[in-house]
Formats: C-alpha cells, structure tokens, sequence
C-alpha cells in the first residue's frame, strides 16, 4: 500500500505530454512512501512512447485496452481504477481539464478525499500532504488528505526526471462498467496547436491593443517561436468579445504556468496577476510606465506595442534561427 | 448649424473691462492705446467665430501672421531682430486682450513669445538670433517648446530625454509631451539632458527643425479643454542635429525655467482677461434676464455674486500691474511671477464658474463664452506649474524649505 | 423539467486577501462576498431551460452557514423559483461537502442539476462531479455549450488543444463553465420578488471528512523586475536578459 | 488606461450597514449594469453629443425607469431609498443617463402615477416602465426658468377637447419622446392656480421637438425646445388631479430628491479616479498619492461624500416616512450637488494635465454637474427656498 498509481492520458494513440513530469510527481511520493510508481493507460490499442515510460519514473505499466476508450471515458476508467485502487497509497492525475475531470469521479467511486490542482505533494505521517494554489493563487493552502486521495497535479509543477526504472508494460482487463456519459469527439481546431494551458510560452493582449484585430500582431510573435507559444488575453478583452473566453488567463479564466510570459497592453488588474504570476520569466510590454503589471513583471518595455511587438517579433525570429 | 455667436438672443454690447479702483490711471495713453488696438482686433477678428472654433477643435493658422504684423510676437524683442521692442507691462496688455477671446490663441503668442523668442534671445548665438527672430517675430515661423515629457510634470528634472555629442553635430532622443502649437510648428525648442548625463545641470537647450528625419509629431486631440489650442506630443528617434543646433549659452535647469517664468507672468495677466470676459458677459446678462419681474441683477444673490468677482479681478489687476512694473525694473523674481500666477488663474477659475452659474442654463450652451473660458482655465491651473506646485514654490521662498520632494 | 443549481458564496474576485489569525482561512472582515461568478452560468442555463420549455422548476441549493442565504436572495432575483438552505459549516472536504447535498437531491426528483465549475475561493472544482458519483448519475464538467433535447443532453466542453463533444440521458449533472452563456443580472422587480419566493431552511452537517487544512499563507512575492528600456529600441536588451539571465529562449 | 479596473464604490464609513439587503442588492445590479453597459459607451456618446439610445432596452429590463412606483403597473415597487441608489450609481455613469431615468420616472410616470385618472395609469404607466414609451417633461419656458408660475403656455377648452399653444424649453428627452407631460395654464394668464398637466403625444398635430445644439454640459443627454401650436387634444387629456402651479412642483421635489443621490453618484466615481491615479502616478520618485497636497485633496473629497452619503440616506429614510418635505429635499440637492462640483474640480486638477483628456471620466463630471447645479431649482433658488423656511420671509 505504499505505491502509487499514475493515470496518464493519450489521445489517438499518442501519450499527451506532461506525462513525465506527473511520474516525477508519483515518483518522489512513492520514494517518500516506500513504495513504487505505476503507470496506467486507458486507449482503444497501442500506444506509442511507453517504451520511454521507465526512464521517466514509472516502475510498471499498467495498459487497459478496448474500444471503450477510443474516447476519453470517464465511466470506463473510475470503475477500473476503483477495482485496484486498493493496492495504492495514492492515486495521481494531471491538472488538466481530462485530469481534473477523472480525479473527483475516482475519489467518489472509492470514498477517498481529492486534492486539485497541487503544485507539491509529500508524506505527512499517516496523511498525504499537498500544497495548491487558492484563490486563483492569490494564496497557498496546505492540505492533509487522508485515505487513498485522488490528486491533480499541475503539469508546470514537476520537472520531468531521468529515473531509469523498469516501466514493463502490462495488461489490465478493464472493469465492467455503466456508459453513463460518451464522449462523441474531439475537434482540433485548426492552425492553434498549442493551448494556453500548455504553452511553454505565452503571450497575452488587453485593452492596450486597441482593436480585436491587433491580435494579429501577438499571433505573429507567437508564430516566431515556432508552436511553443499561445496567444492569451485579460478578461476585459474576453469580455468584449475581441477573442475567444479560451484564451482568458486570470481568475474567471485559465491559470497559467508557462516558462516565460509576454503581457502584452494588459494593465495588470488583480484578477489576471493571480492567472499568471506563477510563470517562471514574466515580460511585460505597455506605454504607461505607472501599470500595475510592471510591479510583478521580470523585464518591461515602455512603449508602444506597435512598435514594440513587431521588433520583438523580428528579433524572436532571428534567434530562433 | 448658425455661427454660435449667432444663438444670443439679443447680442450683448461689445466688451468693456471693469475698472472699480481705477486702475486705469496706473496705465500710460500709450500703453492704453495698444490695448485698444488688441481689443478691436480681437473682436472683429477672432469673438465672432470663436465659440464655433472651439466646438470644431480647430486653431485659425492664419492669425499668425496678422498677428505678427500687429507686433503681437515677441513684442518684447529690440527692434534689431524685429521686434517692436515693448515693455513687459505691454506685452502683458497683449496677453490680457488675448485671453480675453480665448486661452487658445493667447497660448499660440505666449508659446512664440515667452517659449521660443525669449530663449533664443537670451542663450541664442548671434547667428542664431538673426537667422530666427525676425521670421518668428513676423509669424512667418512658428515655434514649440519641449520640456514636459509623459512622465515629467512637475519635475522637469527627471527629463530622459538626452543629447548626445557626435564628432559632426548632436544626436537627439526620446518623447517630450504637451507641447502647444505642435503641428503647426517649424521648429522646436527642445531641453535635453546630454551625453548621457542624469544630472539637471547637463540640461541644454536645441533648436530643432519639425522637418528632420526622425521627429514625429502626434497631436492630442480627445480633449474637453483648450480646444482651439493645438497640444501635441512629439518624439525624437535618434535625431542628428548640426552642431549650432544647440542654444550656446543655454546650461542647467535654470535655463528652461527661466523661460518658465517669462510665459507665467503672460499667464498673470491672460487670466485677467479671461475673468474679465466672464465678469462682463454675466454683468450684462444680469441686467437684461428678468425673473420674477425683475432683472437678477437687481436680486441680492446675484449682486453678490458680481461684487465678488469684481473684488477679485481688481485685487488681480493690481497684481499684475505691480508685477509688470517690477519685471520692467527688472526686479521680479520668479516666486513672486508665482505669487501672481497662482492667485489669478484661480481668481480666473472661480470668475468664470461662478459667471456660468449666473447665466443658468443659457451658461452650458457655445453661444456663450463663460463655460468655455471655465474649461480652459482648468489646464491654464494645471500646466506652467500646476497651482499646487505655486504652493510649493511660493512656500519655499517665505521658509526656505523646499518641500516638493 | 426540474432542475437543482447548486451554488456557493465566496469573495469578490476583486478582494484582497487576508489570512485570519489562526492560519487556516481568510480574515473576512471588510470582504464583499458575491455569488460565486462560476455559479452563475449555472443559474441562467436552469432560468434559460425553464425559460425555454415553459414549464417546469428551478430550485437554488446552497450548504453553508447563514450568509449563503442572501447568495441564495440573489439566484431568487435572477429568476430562481425557490431556494433551499442547507444549514452548517461546509468542511475542506469535497467529498463530505457532496454527500451533504446528496442528502437533498436524492430525493428531488430533479432532472438536472448544475453546478459552477468550480468555486473561486478554494479552488476545489471537485463537488460536482462527486455529487454526480454519488447519485449514480451521468456527469459531464465544465461544459462550455449545452442542448437538452427531449431527454438527451448534448455538451461541449473545452480541453486542452480542443474542444470535446459528449452526449448523456437526464438526469444528469453537469458543471458549467465561461462562454455558456452570459448571465443575466438581477431586475429590480426580480430583487422585489424574492423576498416573497421560499426559501427553505435545513440543518445539515459534515461527517467523516478527510481533508483537513494545515495552513493558509499569501504566496511569496515575485522579486521585484526591472525596466529594460523605452520603445523598440530595448528589445535587443530584453533579447540578451531573456537570453542570459532568464534562460528561456 | 483610466478606469480598466472593476469600481467598487466608496463607503467609509460602512454606510452599507445601514441598507437592507434588498437597497444592496438593487444597487449592485445598477451599478453592475452601469460597469458593463454604460462606461465603456459613454465617452463616445458624449463626444459626439448624443443621448445612447440602445441602453434604453436594457435598462427597461432592469426595472430603472419609475421604480419606486408600485408593481400593478409593471414596476419594481422600491422604497425611495432603492430609487435613490439606483439614481446614485446612474449619475456614477454620467449625468445625462441619470437624467434620462430621472425624466421618465420622477416627471412623468409621477404625476400620471399622482395626478391621472385610472384609465390613465392602466395605459400609459407599463407602457413607460417596460420602455415602449419614452417622456418627456414640458414646464420650463424660455423666459420663466425659475418662475414657472409666470408660464404662458396656454389651454383653451373647447366642446371637445383641449387647445395648446406655447414653447417650453431645456426639455430632457425632448426630440426623442413618444409623449409628453405639457404643464399649461387653463385660466387667467396671471393665475398660477389654473396651471394643469396634459399627456400629449408627440405625434399630435402641431406639435414638434427640436434639439438645444452646442452644449458644453450633458452632451450625452438629449435637451430640447417643444412648440406647441394649436395641439387639439382630447377631453381625457387632462391629468384630472393636477391643481395649480404645486402639482409640477410636487413633481420636481420628486426629482430633486434623486439628484440628491446623483451627487453622491458622481462625486464617488470623481473620487475613485482622482484616487486611483494618485496612487500610480509618480512625480518626483513617488506616487503623488505620497504628498500631504494630495492627502488633502483626498481626504477632503472623502470627509464631503461620506456626509453627502449620510444626507441622502436620511432623506430617503424620511420621504419614505411621509416626512421628506420640500425644504429638505432643497437641502440636500444644494449641498450635494454643490458639494460633487467641488469634488469633480479637485478630481480633475489631481489628474493634472491627463484630467483634460477624454479617456478620464472627471472633467466630463464636472461639466454635467454645472447643469445639474442649476437644473430642478438653482443652487441659489434653493437657497432661497431654505431661506424662506428658516425666516418665513420670500426673498424671490
């Protein structure tokens, strides 16, 4: 009862990414624990990149394979964790919208407590000790949970570790179950294929840019680095209908932890600093010198972002080769 | 639409100034002469298309010249760079007429005037003064004055914007705000520090052409004050400038305060005009609008009302009269131009509301001059030392503690 | 139809915030506390359906201490039939906060029930999905679109790079997130109105929670950054510190 | 940019405390409504001098228009202290929309409400509230702005009806009104007692509506001049109840009370900005905040709104007694008025040279407030009126 169980997600037979950062996480609890770090998957059939598994933490692979899970199937996958989830100390999800959706379902099903969205997650005597983010991170709150507690944990939080474990691959028949919920499908939209969620760089517009149309010019930014990057936006654009409520990073929108992020005529009200103030490297881009998001911003440029944002471009583009 | 001026329901008389305490008397025929002389100008020229200009947000260009041909540019320039060689109580006079019409056109002859000749003529080569005061002097060339920039109000001294020396000239970068006559400018007086230096001693003066690559001039224009008046802001991106660009004996701070209080003492006597206009026009109104049966002059309120304004403008106009005098003995220190700029631009303030309030609701409409004056007096308080940074100085000079900082 | 949203009451987004003394929640003294603004996609999908078929009920549920009871007013004004208090102090739990409200819808009838995405204080985005569980429900999370057609449920909801399509029977549970729809504010006769609707009162209390909080701190503050320069000519210099110091490009 | 952020009010001195739950409740919907429906169009609407039409709708959802009035006629049924704060959180917006609410409510669904005849009110009241119809409000004349009794607006009876004839000037709403509330007198020219009130559709023959243009104040508020010439209106035009020169009047104590509130509304919004600004603005290495010049300014701006909130609110406690006399009502339009001038002057000298530019909010205050100083009574009207009550000696 000291390891603990990894539920990475794949898409169309290809692992999502931040599944080697959550092994790290299970990893350093299951160290912490005594114990060892199991990897499940849920897909219609194979999938790639397993293989790699080990080397990021994970001591097994557990596979369930069937057409159920052609899709996301939340009903399919709690009742098969529920029929193993008293082998584990804990059970670990990733923060994502799928992750975060499975967690609370799973927790339910076995009567155990939930922890969403933790950026840190350790043994405290008998309980697992997590800490999150609340209040859109305008505070920390440190969380004992008892049981076998269902955690979400932030893809940003972890970095991805070179463990060298065995990562065997087994099969695990799945569990009967009721189709409650069928998910019906996926649609990518085209030409966005970094999320804002996921980008290991953003780059956010507000009032500043004036027009809807001058999205265009963050697009272009985002372009120079080459599909690392998302474009986002304060909830005043949102709001005006200038950009999709996907893009929203703040409060009432999505929290984002990407490694460097551009806010770009945002002035920094304090519903969007609590959506991005933990990125590592934060740029921001505004002719008024007094913003607020100057005050949390690493670097700033005061300008003007017409002429700002299209040297930064150009300059982007260059260095990335 | 009709030319505002013709909504009056009758026309009022034409202006005449309140003159309680017979300040008259301290005026020579001469400089009584010259008054008149503005006066009639301004009033067939300039009041009865005034209100309407306002609303359009436009500057009549072509007063420059008429002005400059009535010696109305620089009039305190000697006669051999072309100017008419006047005293200051004069050209305070011209300031007086000016504002009178509107804070706008007065702006237009202060900035020509106190901003541009003025430095020229005091820190200016030989050369320089000759090659630009005369055009200037005529309207011909119309001149701006950089030193505000977006983040540097009251504290000229925190400027960024800097020159630096090259083997063949000067290299001029950064943004200067709030400069009047802007787009219609030929050329700049621009104060920057230079080569690098953070120190307000490294303050010099440049003569800028509006021509040279690099310059951008953005006008202001969502503006609810000086409407007539062109503000502007205007970059300079890494500018080469010749090396007789630069105003020689031009050196610290000093130089554009100096400036400063050439264009405040203008403002003491603008702002008499101003109040003067709106004194007269609620006089007049007074004694033609009839409520309850009688004029509303004849109620106590209103009469109340009058005799404040009248006290204050006669406690203004011996103020500037005193002070002109001073300058022309050349005796008067900037934190006295302070003491007066200070006082009548918030005399000017509260005469012109309280006008407006006399007038009821005629008072909102651009048939009338009060609530405009009003409005402009709004940036006359702010801008040439914000009345709190009067305060300051003024408070400075009676304790010898400086306490802006 | 008969639809249940069940709502919560946190601080205004715009507030400060202020650990208490005892280190385990906020001081809310001088907090203006609102719906929580999740919660209101879930009231104007439940008063939009109701609005929609022309018949039917809508019923606002909320756990919690008095207080909630004027959050409750406010579904109420926004067109809510009746409110039900569900009396006593909600734990760190989600689990045991869920089984709270079980006790009430269980035996509803409801058709629907709605719930915000999740809550804006605690972050927990948990309840609806256990409530869902535990009534044995079909459950679909932060939908973004919504159709009730006969007694299918259509939603889309938004994942990362995409958006995902799913289909349910009634009842269901789902949790509404932004760009459901735009919620209506309360009308004046609406705020009028709700004094006179029900609001019912039960006591109710958490048993067997597992989650237990240790401590609430402010995070630590971002050092402070700097200014690298004025207009396009800086960005070499943000080049080179994103470069060498920052390490990110 | 000036106010990117959310406004949340000013209460020092917790003066929420005194309000139930209900005024709270009705003033955060207004002022939610004014955050996202009315700030971000105002500064165009006023720049080009125009009344925003397509808020009408939405504020006829929200129940703005005659809420204080009761639920049989479609509408809110507030106590006068929710009207009165829904009056503040409109003016916190602009003037002229607060107008607009004002015009509607308080001078013409009030005396249909006051002085109609049943049939009357059945028609015409839901119709207002839910927006269908727009009022107007005709007893100023050109040349009796603060004598309407002197009035020369006349109503001749005829076998069938009513013949108008007369102008009436500074009308709200005006050009845009579907009908309007025509104060006339109906006997002797000199006899102030004879003045009655008549619904008037604007559509009746000679009748037009022409725009006051070049305003420098409420530019975003439609003011107007009517002509009346030989307005042929049936017998049932008549407001039945209305009685002399003190029915209009009853009617604009109705007004004066929310422009008490209004004050309050502007002077909050001034103070917010100034406060705002001077906490971001550097000068001199810090904030401007940090000078004892603009403490001052602030903390002089605070101690006036606290006390103008505290007016108010008791004023509202007392009409809603029965006991909000004339002389009270003037009390409160003239100090609070006054008092959010003075707060909207020093709001925008704070601002410094930026306070000149459109995209801030408190010179465009300042300019509406100077016709809210004298609109519904001058400020030197109503001192004359408390004059008269102090001394019971007229002065006017």
């Amino acid at each position: 009862m000291a390891n603990v169980l990894a539920i990475l997600e794949q898409r169309d037979g290809a692992l999502r990414k931040g599944a080697p950062e959550l092994l790290a996480a299970a990893r350093q609890l299951a160290e912490a624990a005594g114990g060892a770090v199991d990897a499940i998957v849920f897909a219609a059939g194979e999938v790639a990149g397993l293989d790699g598994l080990g080397a990021a933490g994970a001591d097994r692979v557990r596979t369930v394979t069937g057409d159920a899970f052609a899709q996301y199937n939340p009903d399919g996958i709690v009742a098969t964790v529920a029929t193993i989830a008293g082998e584990y100390r804990a059970i670990v999800t990733s923060a994502t919208a799928t992750g975060k959706d499975l967690a609370p379902r799973i927790a339910a099903r076995i009567g155990a407590p939930c922890g969403m969205d933790v950026t840190q997650v350790e043994i405290a005597g008998d309980a697992v000790r997590v800490t999150r983010p609340v209040y859109a991170g305008k505070a920390i709150q440190v969380l004992d949970l008892a049981g076998t507690p269902v955690i979400a944990v932030r893809p940003s939080a972890y970095a991805a570790t070179s463990a060298g474990k065995a990562g065997a691959v087994e099969a695990l028949a799945p569990a009967s179950f009721t189709q409650r919920l069928t998910v019906t499908g996926v649609a990518e939209p085209e030409g966005e294929a970094v999320d804002v969620a996921e980008a290991r760089v953003v780059i956010s517009g507000g009032r500043g840019l004036g027009d809807p149309k001058h999205f265009a010019l963050l697009e272009e930014l985002a372009a120079a680095f080459g599909g690392e990057a998302a474009v986002g936006a304060s909830r005043a654009v949102v709001d005006a209908g200038w950009i999709g409520h996907g893009h929203q990073v703040g409060q009432t929108g999505k929290t984002v932890a990407p490694e460097l992020y551009f806010a770009v005529g945002i002035s920094g009200a304090i519903q969007h600093l609590a959506g991005m103030r933990t990125a590592k490297t934060i740029v921001a881009i505004n002719r008024d010198k007094d913003a607020p998001i100057f005050k949390v911003a690493d670097y700033g440029i005061v300008g003007d972002l017409f002429e700002v944002v299209p040297a930064l471009t150009e300059a982007v583009r260059k260095a990335k080769g | 639409m009709k030319p505002l001026a013709q909504l009056h329901p009758e026309p009022l008389p034409p202006f005449s100034h309140p003159d309680v305490l017979a300040t008259d008397t301290l005026l020579s025929d001469a400089e009584k002469a010259l008054r008149a002389e503005v006066r009639g100008w301004v009033d067939e020229r300039l009041m009865p298309r005034i209100n309407d200009l306002y609303f359009a947000g436009e500057f009549p260009g072509e007063i420059a010249t008429e002005m400059g041909r009535m010696g109305l540019l620089g009039p305190t320039t000697p006669k051999e760079y072309g100017g008419p060689g006047r005293s200051s109580v004069d050209y305070g006079l011209i300031m007086c007429e000016l504002l009178r019409c509107a804070s706008g056109i007065r702006s237009f002859a202060s900035v020509q005037s106190s901003l541009v000749m003025f430095p020229i003529r005091e820190y200016g080569s030989e050369e320089q003064k000759r090659r630009w005061l005369p055009p200037m002097a005529r309207g011909e060339v119309v001149g701006c004055f950089g030193l505000t920039e977006p983040d540097f109000g009251s504290n000229p001294a925190g400027m960024i914007v800097d020159a630096t020396e090259t083997a063949d000239g000067w290299v001029l970068h950064g943004t200067k705000k709030w400069l009047s006559n802007g787009p219609s400018a030929h050329v700049a007086v621009v104060w920057a520090k230079t080569n690098g230096s953070d120190d307000p001693k490294s303050i010099r003066g440049f003569l800028v052409e509006t021509d040279r690559p690099g310059v951008t001039v953005h006008r202001i224009d969502d503006k609810f004050s000086l409407r007539v008046s062109e503000s502007s802001a205007m970059s300079f991106d890494q500018v080469k400038l010749p090396k007789d660009a630069l105003l020689p004996k031009s050196g610290g701070l000093r130089s554009p305060l100096s400036c400063l209080t050439q264009a405040r003492y203008g403002i003491v006597w603008g702002t008499l005009g101003a109040a003067m206009a709106c004194y007269d026009e609620a006089l007049q109104y007074a004694v033609r609008r009839v409520m309850f049966d009688k004029p509303l002059a004849a109620t106590q309120l209103q009469q109340e009302r009058l005799a404040d304004m009248v006290t204050k403008i006669t406690n203004g106009q011996l103020l500037a009269i005193h002070l002109g005098r001073l300058k022309d003995a050349g005796q008067a220190t900037p934190a006295q131009v302070s003491l007066a700029k200070r006082h009548n631009v918030d005399m000017a303030c509260e005469v012109a509301r309280e006008a407006r309030r006399l007038l009821g609701a005629n008072g909102i409409l651009g048939g009338w001059h009060s609530m405009r004056h009003m409005a402009n007096l709004e940036s006359v308080y702010t801008y040439e030392g914000t009345h709190d940074m009067h305060t300051l100085i003024i408070g400075e000079a009676v304790t010898g503690m400086a306490a802006y900082r | 139809m008969k639809i249940a949203v069940c709502i919560r009451r946190v601080p205004d987004t715009t507030a400060k915030i202020v650990i208490a003394a005892a280190g385990t929640a906020i001081d809310p003294a001088g907090v203006k506390f609102v719906p929580n603004p999740y919660d209101e996609f879930a009231l104007e999908a439940a008063i939009a359906l109701k609005e929609q078929a022309g018949d039917g009920e809508t019923v606002a549920v909320a756990f919690g201490p008095d207080s909630v009871q004027e959050t409750l007013r406010t579904a109420l004004a926004m067109g809510i039939d009746r409110a039900v208090h569900l009396q006593g102090e909600p734990s760190a739990d989600g689990l045991a906060n869920a089984r709270v409200l079980v006790s009430h819808l269980k035996d509803g009838g409801y058709d629907l029930v709605l719930f915000g995405k999740l809550a804006v204080d605690d972050y927990g985005q948990q309840t609806g999905a256990m409530v869902a569980e535990l009534l044995e429900r079909p459950c679909a999370t932060a939908i973004a679109e919504l159709e009730v057609q006969g007694g299918t449920v259509k939603v889309m909801r938004e994942i990362e790079g995409g958006t995902e399509g799913a289909t349910c029977a009634l009842p269901a549970v789902l949790t509404c997130d932004k760009g459901l729809n735009n919620p209506r504010l309360p009308s004046l006769k609406g705020i009028m109105a709700a004094k006179k609707k029900p609001l019912d009162v039960t006591p109710a209390s958490v048993e067997g929670a597992q989650a237990t909080v240790v401590s609430l701190a402010l995070p630590p503050e971002r050092p402070a950054g700097r200014i690298v320069g004025e207009g396009a000519a800086a960005v070499p210099a943000l080049l080179e510190a994103l470069t060498s110091e920052a390490k990110v490009l | 940019m000036a106010g990117s952020a959310e406004y949340t009010g000013v209460d020092f001195y917790d003066i929420d405390s005194l309000l139930s739950e209900e005024e709270r409740a009705v003033r955060d919907t207004v002022r939610q409504w004014v955050s996202d429906a009315l700030i971000p169009v105002i500064g165009t609407a006023y720049d080009e001098g125009r009344f925003p039409k397509q808020l009408i709708p939405g504020m006829a959802e929200l129940g703005l228009f005659g809420a204080n009035l009761p639920e049989e006629y479609g509408c809110a049924g507030l106590n006068n202290v929710a009207y009165g704060l829904i009056m503040q959180e409109l003016e916190r917006g602009d003037s002229g929309i607060r107008s607009f609410a004002s015009v509607q409510g308080a001078l013409v669904m009030y005396p249909i409400f006051a002085f109609g005849s049943d049939e009357q009110k059945q028609h015409w009241l839901p119709k207002l509230a839910s927006g269908e119809e727009i009022g107007c409000f005709g007893l100023t004349e050109p040349d009796f702005g603060s004598n309407p009794a002197g009035m020369i607006t006349t109503a001749r009876e005829t076998s069938d009806g009513w013949v108008l004839n007369g102008t009436k000037m500074w009308i709200t709403n005006g050009s845009q009104a579907t009908v309007a509330i025509v104060w006339a007198k109906t006997g002797d020219i000199d006899d102030a007692k004879g003045i009655r009130g008549f619904i008037v559709p604007t559509n009746t023959p000679g009748f037009t509506g022409k725009d006051q243009k070049g305003k420098l104040s409420l530019r975003a508020s439609d003011t107007s001049e009517l002509h009346l010439q030989d307005v042929h209106l049936p017998k049932d035009a008549i407001l039945p109840k209305s009685a002399g020169i003190k029915s209009p009047l009853m009617c604009l104590t109705q007004a004066r009370y929310g422009i008490a509130w209004g004050g309050v509304g502007a002077a909050m919004a001034c103070y917010d900005e100034a406060r705002r600004y001077a906490m971001n603005r550097v000068m001199f290495g810090r904030p401007i905040a940090a000078t004892q010049l603009q403490q001052e300014r602030l903390a002089e701006m605070l101690t006036e709104i606290t006390k103008g909130q505290l007016l108010a609110l008791q004023l509202g406690r007392l009409k809603d007694q029965g006991k909000a006399t004339p002389s009270r009502v003037s009390l409160a339009k003239r100090n609070n008025v006054n008092m959010a001038c003075e707060i909207a002057r020093e709001a925008r000298r704070l601002l410094g040279a930026n306070g000149i530019l459109v995209e801030y909010h408190s010179m465009r205050h300042l300019a509406n407030l100077e016709s809210v100083y004298t609109y519904e009574g001058t400020h030197d009207m109503h001192s004359l009126i408390l004059g008269q009550e102090i001394t019971g000696i007229a002065a006017y």
